[in-house]
């Protein structure tokens, strides 16, 4: 089982890495979809060994990749918008909320 | 919601409609305000007539809201009640707000806004004459103030934001006097409370001082409000520079509620307060007979003659007030108030008319319009025959009753000086009648002035159907008050 | 017909309100409606007098509630006795006859049927008034009166003169009313009721004291004073001469003046009670009598001299009515109520007839002016004829109407010497004047030939009622022949029946008087056998004052009517200056206070809070970069942190102060090289963007 | 009590290495279209996982929505937003050392914990031999509420999408 929590954790640093450093929005995305998939292994690793009985962390897997699905659908949105509108979707050109 | 809620929450729910509705839609926006103002109108000559069938023999609160607990931990209690001395005043504040609307078709400038800020004032209007919890009554008092201030400010003449902060100023300097004797009266109640009918009740217990200065500060404010002599002064500013329509509510209504508030709070509430002050509120008075007559008659500008003209007619019912202990005078106090109410309403809106198509009020540029708008001048006559005191109209009926009534009941030779503001009355009548609507007339001036059109016309008629009726037979509004009137002098005699 | 006597005022009302609202247009159609109201309401008033005559004297009173108080009622209610029956013909015969008359005199006038209403809603007035039962009914129909008396002498209100009149007219009668007032005042006090019957027998209960009913008849009188143009007040009516003619005739001749007339007999139960008051008005009436027939004697105008003629008329009836409550009042007998009411109604006849003839003359000559006339007996022989009539008539010749009353007159100043003297020596006035105007308008050649050649006689419907008059005027008198067992003095005397007797001796008297008037005047006039230039010139300072009206009108600007415009404007620019310079000081004082009060908040307090802002801003200076607005920038810092807990968890320090210490050192230092850090990547990343980190810095400071 | 354990043999050491491996060009390449390619290949190892999970189902939702829907929707942004997709510029920014080091420390600290933690409190059953069964029947029974939220939530990401990604009109 710790090498599956592991795993998991790597992956998820490996997605924080991406959401801080990547310069391209869609990559901030795609960086996001890691985590999400980290997190989904640890839901299915605890689904399998911990106090059974229930299929609890694997309906928490469905609904997360569902709401994965539909944050991606949206930031995409987001993304063709801003890309309509700025002419560009780097990230650091949208910094207007600073100070 | 009981029927007193309604009077002060359709306004409001118009003036939301109005304010949903496109600033461009100004037919629907005056046809919304006619309409929420109209609903009102109803309910409150509704309430007249069951209150004079119903309720007038015993004279007591009816209609009644609550005590509802509002904000249980200070003990304010929404209470709404209307009795003999509200109802009347309720009706003439439906009367005169729809016909006010009525009269304000001509604005066009920022018109939903406009109606907006004219439905919160009747709103308030209504709420001041049915509270009867401080709390409430307090509330609705500042409320007023507020659409007031920005429809003499933004809608005004050319000096509009003077006259518009004079009033407000003016105005609230006089409530936080009333403020600070709402709260004595708080917290010298035990249980702590703002009811108003407990603390009729209970005023009279306070000691002598407490009771004095409680009664000057309410005087303060109620008198700023009449307003009685020497308070009077931001009246002709707001008068003049008010657009016709807020000067009708002004002088119709707003007026009405310094004394009202008079009767209602003050005068019963402090008895001992009251003997001793009569004298000085009777003079008040009687100055303000005099003086306003006599300034009247310097007046150069027409609406500034009728406001002065009103300082003079609210002196009566201050004389009157003076004479508490006198059925007759307190009967002819109100009756003052409601044909004060007709008649310079009416006149207000009959200047109006006239500026509007003349764009002046100036009395000497004026001459012989009775030959060119004979119906205009009829009625125009008319309410100045009625303003001046002339018997068969309602003017007459109450300045008879006060003098009757208040001869016995306070300083004679105060009573016999008043008498000579009818004669003076008379003058600056006659001498404004004389220069606008009699001798020549200037063609090359006013040869394309119009005659009274039909709107104008609806809008005065019910003024002078009301005015001759209360002339002619005044006895319903006498039955209708009676019974709570003598309750409350039996009040203020205690 | 005397129950339903309420009717009468209301067939008027209903001819006004139907030519207001329905038959403003159809001029012949209001005038005929009008008419015949007053027709209809001459004969019910007929039949009125003849039930009355029929209960010797008994009247009767029918009342409705307006509206009571807890200690007071207001009523309305009528009330027939002789003395209302014989107003009401008066009122209705003379009001008959003017709006006849009119049909000719305002034939062309552009708001005919106007007047017409204006006439009816007079006479639903005056005849209310006549008819009220109670004080407090008849100040409303005195009211009433008094505006229809300023609608219709300012009728033409195109003329200035007609306007100014009517104000003056009607602001004068307050002045009067204003006492009528009081004088209610006092009554509703101290008799609790305004019921005449209620009031009288108060009075007469002798519970109230005398100094009240003292003060409560004069300033009753006070209203009858303004009404019926006594002196001090007597200044409106002649100037009221500048309304239409029949409207002269009609209001200030025969009914409206006669109000007051009516008013203080009326209330005669009140004056009896106090010899005082009664003293008061018949010193009154006299003073007028006497000024005013002494006006008349000088003056040119037509109308004015019947005007003032009028005054001095009533003055003689007031005086007559004073005196009897003079006498009664000491208990002694007196013929002067009864020569008050009689020469009431004589008077109307004839001075109704005068006012109508010299609207005829003026008419057809277009001018008031007697000196412009002369010899117009032959162009209007009836007219002629009738005004001749009643000027006889007024000065008092056997067996005219005027010579009856006047006899009583004179025969109820028996007691009094002074008052004796004086009312001859106006009589003999009064026969001069009246003559002095025949003679000059009807004798004699026309002075003026140009209005003469265009003169004309007046057309039927003015010239009958003349006629009509005219036999009233002869005929009127003879109800008080003193050999009747029952005429009118038993009927409408005051009190029990009462028969006068005649004295010879008196009649005699004032006949010789008159004639000698009369006489003078044809010497004057139309003999020319005396000069009256001649005679002026000698008595210049005195026809001076006389032609001038003794300066009253000039003496009341003075004292009245400048003082009290002035001190309104006084009052104004008091109310202007002190009062709301007053309230404006305050709101001076004010804002110089929050002047100050903002220097010392501008330099002082927000100096504090700006040193402490300043403060905050410098230290904020470069902490404010780690709000770089860059998403991503942000996630570091939250995983950084995140990171930083969990090592700072794992090696497990525990909490004690040292350790709090240095992890916040920690904190901080890490805190300045993050702000380092950023702002390197900043300036480097974006050098605009730099630029605008220092721009922004300035401002702030520029701030 | 015997612990369930998942079994750790090779396929687990490939699938781990897949997705190390493809999650670190994820984040690193210069490319965002290789990028995304590396993306699919990542997901898709990741359903290898849940299968050694026993999570069937999961594993064959992952492949349709994440790799079948998802990734696609992904390449078409990029693809729209094209001219990126063919840039070779730095795709990491000044944070990289940094976020590198917290990114260490953070995994490590996740690893050290997982490590550190002894009260799992461990199963001895296995689980259901049809789980997908057992899915479908909680899904409809116990979750219902969450279930029908999300799908309302989906409904909402759906409209909002198409709001956002919509072409003003003009």
């Amino acid at each position: 089982m710790w090498y599956f929590l592991a795993l998991g954790a790597a992956l998820f640093a490996l997605g924080l890495f991406g959401v801080i450093t990547r310069r391209n929005t869609i990559g901030i995305l795609m960086s996001l979809e890691l985590m999400f998939n980290a997190a989904n292994i640890n839901f299915v690793t605890f689904n399998k060994c911990i106090q059974g009985g229930s299929m609890a962390g694997q309906l928490f897997a469905v609904f997360i990749v569902v709401i994965a699905a539909a944050e991606a659908t949206v930031g995409l949105a987001i993304v063709l918008l801003v890309y309509r509108n700025w002419r560009g979707i780097g990230s650091d050109h949208y910094n207007v909320m600073k100070w | 919601m009981g029927p007193l809620s309604s009077l002060v929450y359709f306004p409001l729910i118009g003036m939301v409609i109005v304010m949903c509705l496109p600033k461009e839609a100004k037919v629907a926006i005056r046809w919304t305000s006619v309409g929420a103002s109209i609903i009102p109108l109803v309910v409150s000559f509704a309430l007249t007539i069951d209150y004079f069938f119903g309720h007038a023999a015993t004279g007591l609160m009816a209609y009644v809201e609550g005590p509802y607990d509002w904000i249980p931990s200070l003990n304010v209690q929404y209470y709404l009640g209307a009795d003999g001395i509200s109802i009347p005043l309720l009706a003439l504040t439906g009367l005169l707000s729809t016909l006010s609307l009525l009269a304000s078709f001509n604005i066009e400038n920022r018109v939903k806004e406009y109606f907006a800020f004219f439905l919160l004032l009747e709103a308030g209007m209504m709420g001041v004459f049915v509270a009867l919890d401080f709390f409430l009554f307090y509330i609705f008092w500042e409320v007023m103030l507020v659409p007031m201030y920005f429809l003499i400010g933004v809608w005004g003449g050319p000096r509009k934001e003077y006259a518009a902060i004079k009033f407000f100023l003016y105005t609230l300097f006089g409530s936080i006097f009333m403020l600070v004797a709402i709260l004595i009266l708080y917290f010298t109640s035990t249980p702590h409370t703002l009811n108003m009918m407990t603390l009729i009740q209970s005023g009279s217990r306070l000691p002598y001082m407490l009771q004095m200065i409680c009664f000057i500060f309410f005087f303060i404010a109620f008198a700023i409000k009449v307003p009685v002599w020497p308070f009077h002064t931001w009246l002709p500013d707001a008068h003049v520079e008010a657009p016709t329509a807020v000067s009708v509510i002004l002088a119709g209504v707003l007026l009405k509620m310094g004394t009202y508030g008079m009767l209602r709070v003050s005068w019963p509430m402090f008895p001992a307060a009251l003997k001793d002050m009569a004298f000085w509120i009777a003079l008040l008075g009687a100055i303000g007979i005099i003086y306003g007559a006599l300034v009247s008659m310097a007046q150069k500008d027409l609406k500034k003659l009728v406001a002065y003209s009103s300082v003079s007619h609210m002196g009566y019912c201050m004389l009157a007030l003076g004479a508490f202990s006198s059925a007759q005078a307190i009967t002819g106090c109100m009756f003052q108030m409601v044909s004060h109410g007709l008649i310079t309403g009416a006149l207000f809106l009959l200047v109006g008319v006239l500026y509007e198509r003349a764009h002046t009020r100036e009395i000497a540029a004026f001459g012989g319009l009775g030959s060119k708008l004979p119906v205009y001048s009829s009625i125009m006559f008319f309410f100045a025959m009625a303003s001046l005191g002339l018997p068969g109209l309602s003017g007459f009926v109450s300045e008879v009753m006060i003098f009757l009534g208040s001869f016995g009941a306070v300083n004679q030779v105060l009573v016999g000086i008043s008498v000579l503001g009818v004669v003076l009355g008379a003058a600056y009548i006659l001498r404004m009648v004389q220069r606008v609507f009699l001798g020549d007339f200037d063609l090359a001036k006013w040869g394309k002035l119009t005659e009274i059109n039909t709107l104008e016309l609806v809008t005065v008629t019910p003024l002078m159907v009301l005015t001759l009726w209360i002339g002619v037979y005044p006895k319903p509004l006498v039955d209708l008050m009676s019974a709570t009137l003598n309750k409350l002098i039996t009040l203020m005699q205690r | 017909m005397t129950q339903t006597a309420w009717i009468i005022p209301f067939l008027p009302l209903l001819a006004f309100t139907m030519i207001v609202f329905f038959l403003r247009w159809k001029e012949k159609v209001a005038s005929g409606f009008s008419i015949a109201m007053i027709v209809i309401d001459w004969v019910l008033s007929l039949i009125i007098l003849a039930e009355a005559l029929g209960r010797h004297g008994a009247s009767y009173e029918a009342k409705i509630l307006l509206t009571s108080f807890k200690t007071f009622n207001l009523e309305l209610g009528i009330l027939i006795d002789p003395l209302t029956a014989m107003m009401l013909v008066i009122v209705t015969t003379v009001g008959s006859c003017v709006q006849i008359y009119s049909l000719g005199y305002m034939k062309d006038d552009p708001r005919f049927s106007r007047f017409y209403a204006y006439l009816s809603l007079f006479l639903f007035s005056m005849l209310g008034l006549v008819l009220a039962n109670n004080y407090f009914m008849i100040f409303i129909f005195w009211e009433l009166v008094g505006l229809t008396s300023y609608l219709l002498i300012s009728f033409w209100f195109e003329k200035k003169t007609a306007a100014d009149a009517g104000k003056k007219a009607f602001i004068t009668t307050r002045v009067g009313d204003l006492g009528f007032i009081v004088g209610l005042m006092l009554i509703a006090a101290y008799c609790g009721t305004f019921n005449y019957q209620g009031v009288f027998e108060k009075a007469a209960s002798g519970t109230v004291p005398v100094g009240i009913l003292t003060a409560a008849a004069i300033f009753i009188f006070c209203g009858a004073v303004g009404k019926s143009a006594q002196f001090p007040l007597h200044v409106w009516l002649p100037d009221a001469m500048e309304g239409p003619t029949p409207v002269s005739a009609l209001i200030h001749a025969a009914t409206m003046v006669a109000a007051g007339v009516y008013l203080v007999a009326r209330s005669m139960p009140l004056f009896v009670t106090s010899a005082d008051a009664s003293m008061v008005v018949a010193s009154i009436g006299l003073i007028t009598a006497f000024i005013a027939a002494s006006i008349g004697l000088v003056q040119n105008d037509i109308k004015r001299i019947l005007a003032y003629s009028t005054v001095s008329q009533l003055g003689y009836m007031i005086m007559a009515l004073g005196l009897y409550g003079y006498d009664t009042a000491n208990g002694e007998h007196s013929a002067g109520y009864v020569a008050g009411t009689l020469h009431l109604m004589t008077h109307a006849c004839f001075k109704g007839l005068l006012f109508l003839g010299a609207g005829s003359v003026i008419h057809a000559v277009h001018t008031n002016d007697i000196q412009e006339m002369g010899g117009l007996r032959a162009k209007q022989p009836r007219t002629a004829m009738t005004f001749m009539i009643a000027s006889l008539a007024i000065a008092g010749i056997f067996p005219l109407s005027g010579f009856w009353s006047k006899d009583e007159i004179v025969a109820s100043t028996a007691h009094h010497p002074l008052f004796f003297v004086l009312t001859l020596t106006i009589a003999f006035m009064t026969a001069f004047y009246m003559w002095r105007l025949c003679f000059l308008t009807f004798f004699g050649q026309p002075r003026n030939q140009h209005r003469y050649d265009h003169a004309h006689e007046s057309p039927g419907t003015m010239t009958w009622p003349l006629v009509f008059l005219a036999a009233l005027s002869v005929c009127a008198g003879w109800v008080a022949l003193p050999w009747l067992e029952h005429g009118f003095s038993s009927f409408v005397y005051h009190g029990e029946p009462h028969h006068a007797e005649p004295e010879y001796l008196l009649m005699i008297v004032s006949t010789l008087v008159s004639l000698s008037g009369i006489g003078l005047a044809w010497l004057m006039y139309h003999r020319k056998a005396i000069s009256a230039d001649q005679v002026a010139a000698k008595f210049k300072p005195i026809y001076t004052l006389l032609y001038n009206k003794y300066y009253f009108d000039e003496l009341y600007d003075l004292i009245i009517v400048r003082p009290i415009v002035n001190l309104g404007n006084k009052l104004w620019s008091f109310d202007a200056n002190v009062v709301d310079g007053a309230v404006n000081g305050t709101a001076w004082l004010t804002v110089v206070w929050s002047d100050a009060k903002q220097w010392f908040d501008a330099t002082i307090v927000d100096g504090a809070v700006n040193g402490a802002g300043w403060l905050v801003r410098q230290s904020a200076a470069g902490l404010r970069f780690l709000q770089s607005g860059t998403l991503q920038f942000y996630a570091l810092f939250i995983a950084g942190l995140v990171a930083a807990i969990g090592l700072y968890r794992y090696f497990g320090i525990s909490y004690t102060p040292t350790t709090t210490g240095l992890v916040t050192i920690f904190f901080l230092i890490g805190l300045i090289v993050l702000w380092y850090v950023s702002r390197s990547i900043w300036r480097r990343s974006t050098p605009a963007a730099a630029a605008e980190v220092e721009e922004h810095s300035v401002r702030v400071e520029d701030k | 009590m015997i612990p369930v354990q998942p079994e750790v043999g090779v396929a687990f050491w490939m699938l781990a290495f897949v997705i190390i491996m493809s999650g670190a060009m994820v984040v690193s390449l210069r490319n965002i279209f290789h990028c995304a390619l590396c993306l699919i290949i990542c997901l898709s190892a990741v359903a290898g996982i849940f299968i050694l999970l026993e999570a069937e189902f999961l594993a064959a939702a992952q492949v349709l929505i994440y790799v079948g829907a998802v990734s696609i929707l992904i390449i078409f942004a990029v693809m729209l937003t094209s001219n990126l997709a063919v840039q070779k510029i730095v795709q990491t920014n000044e944070n990289a050392l940094v976020a590198f080091v917290i990114c260490l420390v953070f995994m490590g600290g996740t690893c050290a914990l997982v490590d550190a933690t002894h009260v799992w409190r461990y199963t001895a059953e296995a689980l259901p031999a049809n789980n997908t069964l057992e899915i479908g029947r909680q899904l409809m029974t116990d979750y219902m509420l969450p279930f029908e939220v999300v799908s309302i939530l989906l409904i909402a990401a759906l409209i909002g999408a198409i709001m956002l990604a919509r072409e003003e009109k003009t």
